[in-house]
């Protein structure tokens, strides 16, 4: 016997915990393009989807956000600070992939300096994440340890039944715990099968990968070049991975008033390094491809013990010139030493 | 009771025919509305269109852009250039849903002190009449940061 | 609104308002600035936690931050000095600031000299151009407890006459019998009066140096002269673990965020900006 | 022979001959529907090279990668009609020559993908000139249309949904064979004219922007629309700039590379009927 929730509850589920004064949200299209969105209702859940187009990650680390507002005065600076408000949020059909971005970036907000806009939010949202039970040809999960059932990150795992009907559901951690409980007597028992897991093919070799990239001799290989030769510099593969989170700090206003933002950034970005006398440590694109991948697959872990790609595929999948990560660590894979 | 609607409107006007038939307008003690900011600029040819972007980011209900007349241009063609630029701008800005009444351009030269006054009070009451730009004004307020104007 | 003067501790990028109390033009678009935090309690986190090496984010509200070391001494923490050459956006805004105004400090980040193992050593600092303030503030920390080291040496060199910094103190620095100064400019930056050497930092310094036992070497400066100079300490002796410098790259967030100041894995703003040189010919060189 | 059989050997024979350095097509991509960008040099790899009708891309723009034409040496490239035009206006602003560029045309209609007679720029002049003509008869688009039926204020909310979208990653400037400044306006901070945050009121000055520096040298390649993760239509912008220049200035982007820039010249007699 399991704890499952049936896909005709899940209307109601939802008025719960909207009526418990949680905001709710979800996987949902808007203009063609897919991301999580607030939802009041079910149908407007789009649960079928592989993944949405942008990540889990803006609703922690939105794209632009107010950090500080100012006001200037002869003798003394005024200051409004926006830290996100802390109302309680329920994030519902996650995918693990996208779950376990978030728990490689809560290392890097946490690391030494606190960072209050990312952890306020993480603190009050609890993160319903569904196993995959399909996937697409970019997805690659299982290339970097991770499955389509991974829990990293999730509060709450769901596995579709083999019936199509809803969820086995097991709760993973006490935020998970709390906002079931909320929702109990719309939950079920019962022994229902669930469905087979999608089965994603591992692509390269993580660990190959990460001794040649730890390599120094290889830092000024021209294979970084090579594997680079058609990227245009653009950020869609950093705005769009679920990890990538690399920021400015913007004032906008004027010297008497305004607002102080911190904004996506990108290292694809040829002014990301640029130093004002003109000297730019990362001058080409090669070597802010290299920095992009060093950064994923051999900094971070060494920093944080984790690497941070979470195998979403998303960069690959939106690339213009059908570049990413996928590509780059298939060749590195094949690699001679 | 509600505030009387003054509307904001900048004009970016060149300092050899429109700055000098707006001071016309001054020295003829020609009364015109107190609703316009005038940008004084050395020639058409030098306004952008990011200066009308500008205007409307930091909350213009309305913009002016006025120069020579076609073959009056103190740098000979500096207004042939900025007419091209003007042509393409406003059917842009038409494009992405920016009211006619909002971004005006008009040849006012330095004898047309009366032109210049009464064009001034026209845009002021057609935007009078048409309100504040509150679609963008939504706009801004959204990013945080006052429109000063 | 809360006034910014009630800390909150909180948010890790909320810069401290200062009062700019005294400046001074030291070159052509260089400039030195002293202030003074306005509220107390910032004071005493500031002299908690500085030491001489940390670099902060200087900024004012509507142009930005800009990040430049910490050019006073810890010996001398009631204030900050900071050294900055005008060349972009908040450098402008800064360089036209007056006493009086305000603006904001937010640090002190990143590592240290580590002084306390200097002790007892001859020390030798080399510096060019407006990579004098960094070494100004290791000098001063030195200085100001003057019996705990060795012979102490400085070069400094700046491309023309009118470049080099801290002019006042160079001078005082001259009058002293504790220190050696060598001065020197680039050939052709020489004025009629000038009476120190002429000459790369490089090539001086092998002329002037002390003997490399014994001795630590802090070295500041632009990229291509660290990269000569270095060669230079290596031909005079000395060990690269001895030979202390800075790197300086862009930064946002100056904590270990915004990604973009590593250099391979090491992060400049968390773990340097001081670096022996040992450490530097660790890192990949390409990305420097 | 395919027309792909036909440009695979004739490529082989441009770089074994050293005629040119490089040939710049297309290759399978990571999905059976997907071609990416391939830089050819060796007469031996010129079976990577693909050409059916997925082949999009406007090339053009790597063309301008620092120090590529440096050496005076010829790059060829896979090129259609756009990314023909999109040469000559490179040529036309000083950006390269045409004669360093050897065009391997190609036209993509329904299913069919024909060669184009001729391999350097100029000999596609009559083509150009007959795209022309056909772009003024050309039926209208269908959103267009029914943006320019609605009110002013349904327009602005119509973009202001788009670009809430938008996600400032630069992608339409990056894929963008115009966009080839070095350093763009938005980069610009003094004076900041334009807001770099991904607001929405940021993202329309950008789109805008952006709209109005491509006007008059848009060639319609879609690359941007293509290129947008946030699928916004920024291809009617640049179409509407187009019917603008096409209409007022007689103006068709890219005819030739002695074309002088619609914005750079005038006529004195340059309709201005909205001028007061």
């Amino acid at each position: 016997m399991a704890t499952l929730l049936y896909s005709a509850s899940l209307n109601d589920c939802i008025a719960r915990w909207r009526e418990d004064g949680l905001m709710v949200f979800g996987p949902s299209t808007a203009g063609g393009v897919s991301g999580f969105r607030e939802v009041e209702d079910a149908g407007s859940l789009d649960l079928d989807l592989v993944l949405t187009r942008s990540t889990l990650k803006e609703l922690f680390f939105p794209r632009t956000e107010p950090m500080l507002g100012y006001r200037i005065g002869k003798q003394q600076i005024e200051t409004e600070e926006f830290i996100p408000p802390e109302g309680r949020r329920i994030i519902f059909g996650v995918r693990p992939c996208d779950a376990a971005g978030m728990q490689v970036d809560d290392a890097l907000f946490d690391w030494d300096y606190h960072d209050a806009y990312w952890f306020r939010r993480r603190d009050s949202s609890v993160i319903f994440s569904i196993a995959c039970t399909h996937s697409d040809a970019f997805c690659m999960c299982t290339s970097l340890g991770l499955a389509p059932d991974s829990t990293k990150g999730s509060d709450v795992l769901l596995r579709p039944l083999a019936a199509g009907n809803g969820w086995k559901v097991e709760a993973l951690t006490e935020r998970g715990e709390n906002a079931l409980s909320s929702i109990s007597s719309l939950l079920k028992e019962g022994g229902d099968a669930p469905a087979p897991l999608t089965d994603v093919p591992v692509k390269f070799d993580l660990e190959a990968c990460r001794r040649w990239l730890a390599d120094p001799e290889n830092f000024e290989s021209r294979f970084w070049k090579e594997i680079s030769e058609r990227c245009i510099g653009c950020g869609s593969c950093t705005y769009l991975c679920p990890t990538c989170h690399c920021f400015d700090i913007q004032d906008e206003g004027d010297t008497y008033q305004g607002v102080r933002r911190k904004n996506w950034d990108s290292c694809s970005f040829s002014l990301f390094t640029m130093h004002t006398s003109g000297h730019n440590p990362r001058a080409t694109q090669s070597a802010r491809w290299r920095q992009r991948i060093m950064h994923k697959f051999n900094y971070f872990s060494l920093k944080f013990n984790v690497n941070s790609c979470t195998g979403c595929g998303r960069c690959t999948r939106e690339c213009p010139v059908d570049m990413g990560v996928t590509e780059t660590l298939q060749a590195i894979s094949t690699l001679q030493r | 009771m509600s505030e009387v609607f003054e509307p904001k409107i900048v004009a970016f006007v060149c300092t050899y025919c429109t700055y000098a038939g707006a001071d016309l307008a001054g020295t003829s003690r020609l009364k015109y509305p107190s609703n316009v900011r005038i940008v004084r600029l050395p020639c058409t040819g030098r306004i952008s269109p990011m200066f009308i972007l500008k205007a409307l980011q930091k909350g213009a209900d309305g913009v002016l852009v006025s120069g020579c007349h076609p073959g009056d241009c103190h740098f000979d063609h500096g207004n042939y250039h900025a007419r091209r630029r003007w042509t393409v701008f406003n059917s842009l800005l038409q494009f992405a849903g920016v009211p006619e009444e909002r971004v005006k351009f008009s040849w006012i030269s330095a004898a047309e002190g009366i032109k210049f006054a009464e064009l001034i009070r026209e845009i002021t009451e057609d935007i009078r009449k048409i309100g504040p730009f509150e679609e963008y004004h939504k706009l801004i307020a959204e990013t945080g940061s006052a429109a000063p104007l | 609104m809360t006034a910014h003067n009630t800390t909150s501790g909180e948010n890790i990028y909320r810069p401290a308002v200062m009062n700019i109390v005294a400046t001074r033009d030291e070159a052509p678009g260089v400039r030195t600035m002293r202030l003074e935090f306005q509220d107390p309690l910032e004071l005493e986190k500031f002299k908690q936690a500085y030491r001489t090496g940390m670099f902060g984010l200087y900024g004012i509200y509507g142009e930005g931050e800009s990040t430049f070391c910490v050019a006073s001494p810890e010996t001398r923490n009631d204030y900050i000095e900071c050294t900055f050459r005008k060349s972009g956006r908040v450098t402008a805004a800064l360089a036209s600031a007056e006493i009086g105004d305000l603006m904001t400090f937010r640090g002190p980040y990143g590592n240290r000299f580590p002084i306390e193992e200097f002790h007892g050593k001859n020390l030798l600092f080399i510096a060019g151009g407006i990579a004098l303030p960094p070494t100004r503030s290791v000098i001063w920390s030195c200085l100001d407890q003057r019996d705990k080291f060795g012979k102490i040496t400085i070069v400094y060199g700046a491309r023309t006459v009118a470049d080099l910094v801290y002019k006042q103190e160079l001078e005082e620095w001259e009058k002293r019998d504790d220190v050696e100064l060598v001065l020197t400019v680039d050939p052709g930056g020489e004025t009629p009066d000038w009476k120190h050497r002429v000459g790369f930092v490089p090539t001086i310094l092998e002329e002037a140096a002390p003997a490399a036992g014994n001795c630590v070497a802090v070295l500041c400066g632009p990229p291509i002269m660290i990269k000569f100079t270095l060669a230079s300490l290596k031909k005079l002796g000395f060990e690269e673990e001895n030979v202390y410098t800075t790197l300086e790259n862009r930064m946002k967030c100056g904590i270990g965020k915004c990604g973009r100041c590593n250099v391979g894995s090491v992060y400049v703003c968390k773990e340097g900006p001081v670096f022996t040189a040992a450490e530097v010919s660790a890192m990949p060189q390409a990305d420097l | 022979m395919s027309i792909q059989e036909h440009y695979r050997s004739r490529a082989k024979e441009l770089l074994s001959s050293g005629t040119v350095k490089m040939v710049i097509g297309y290759g399978t991509g990571s999905t059976p529907d997907r071609r990416r960008p391939v830089f050819i040099t060796s007469p031996d790899e010129t079976d990577r090279l693909v050409l059916d009708k997925a082949c999009r891309t406007n090339l053009s723009g790597y063309l301008l990668r620092e120090g590529l034409l440096s050496d005076q040496k010829q790059v060829a490239v896979f090129f259609n009609l756009d990314g023909v035009r999109s040469l000559n206006i490179l040529a036309a602003e000083s950006q390269l020559e045409t004669a360093q560029v050897l065009v391997l045309g190609f036209r993509i209609e329904g299913e069919e993908v024909t060669a184009l007679q001729g391999e350097r720029a100029a000999d596609f002049k009559s083509l150009i000139a007959a795209a022309k003509e056909q772009r003024k008869s050309q039926p209208p688009h269908e959103l267009q249309e029914k943006l320019e039926a609605m009110t002013p204020k349904e327009r602005f909310s119509f973009w202001e949904a788009e670009f809430s979208r938008c996600i400032k990653c630069y992608a339409c400037r990056q894929a963008c064979p115009m966009c080839w400044c070095r350093r763009c306006v938005v980069d610009n901070n003094q004076p900041q004219w334009v807001n770099t945050s991904s607001h929405t009121l940021g993202n329309l000055e950008w789109n805008l922007l952006r709209a109005f520096h491509l006007a008059g040298r848009c060639v319609e390649c879609g690359n941007c629309s293509r290129a947008c993760p946030a699928d916004i239509p920024l291809h009617l912008l640049n179409r509407r700039m187009s019917d603008e220049v096409q209409g007022s200035f007689d103006h068709y982007p890219g005819m030739d590379e002695a074309q002088e820039p619609v914005l750079a010249s005038f006529r004195k007699d340059d309709p201005e009927t909205f001028i007061l």
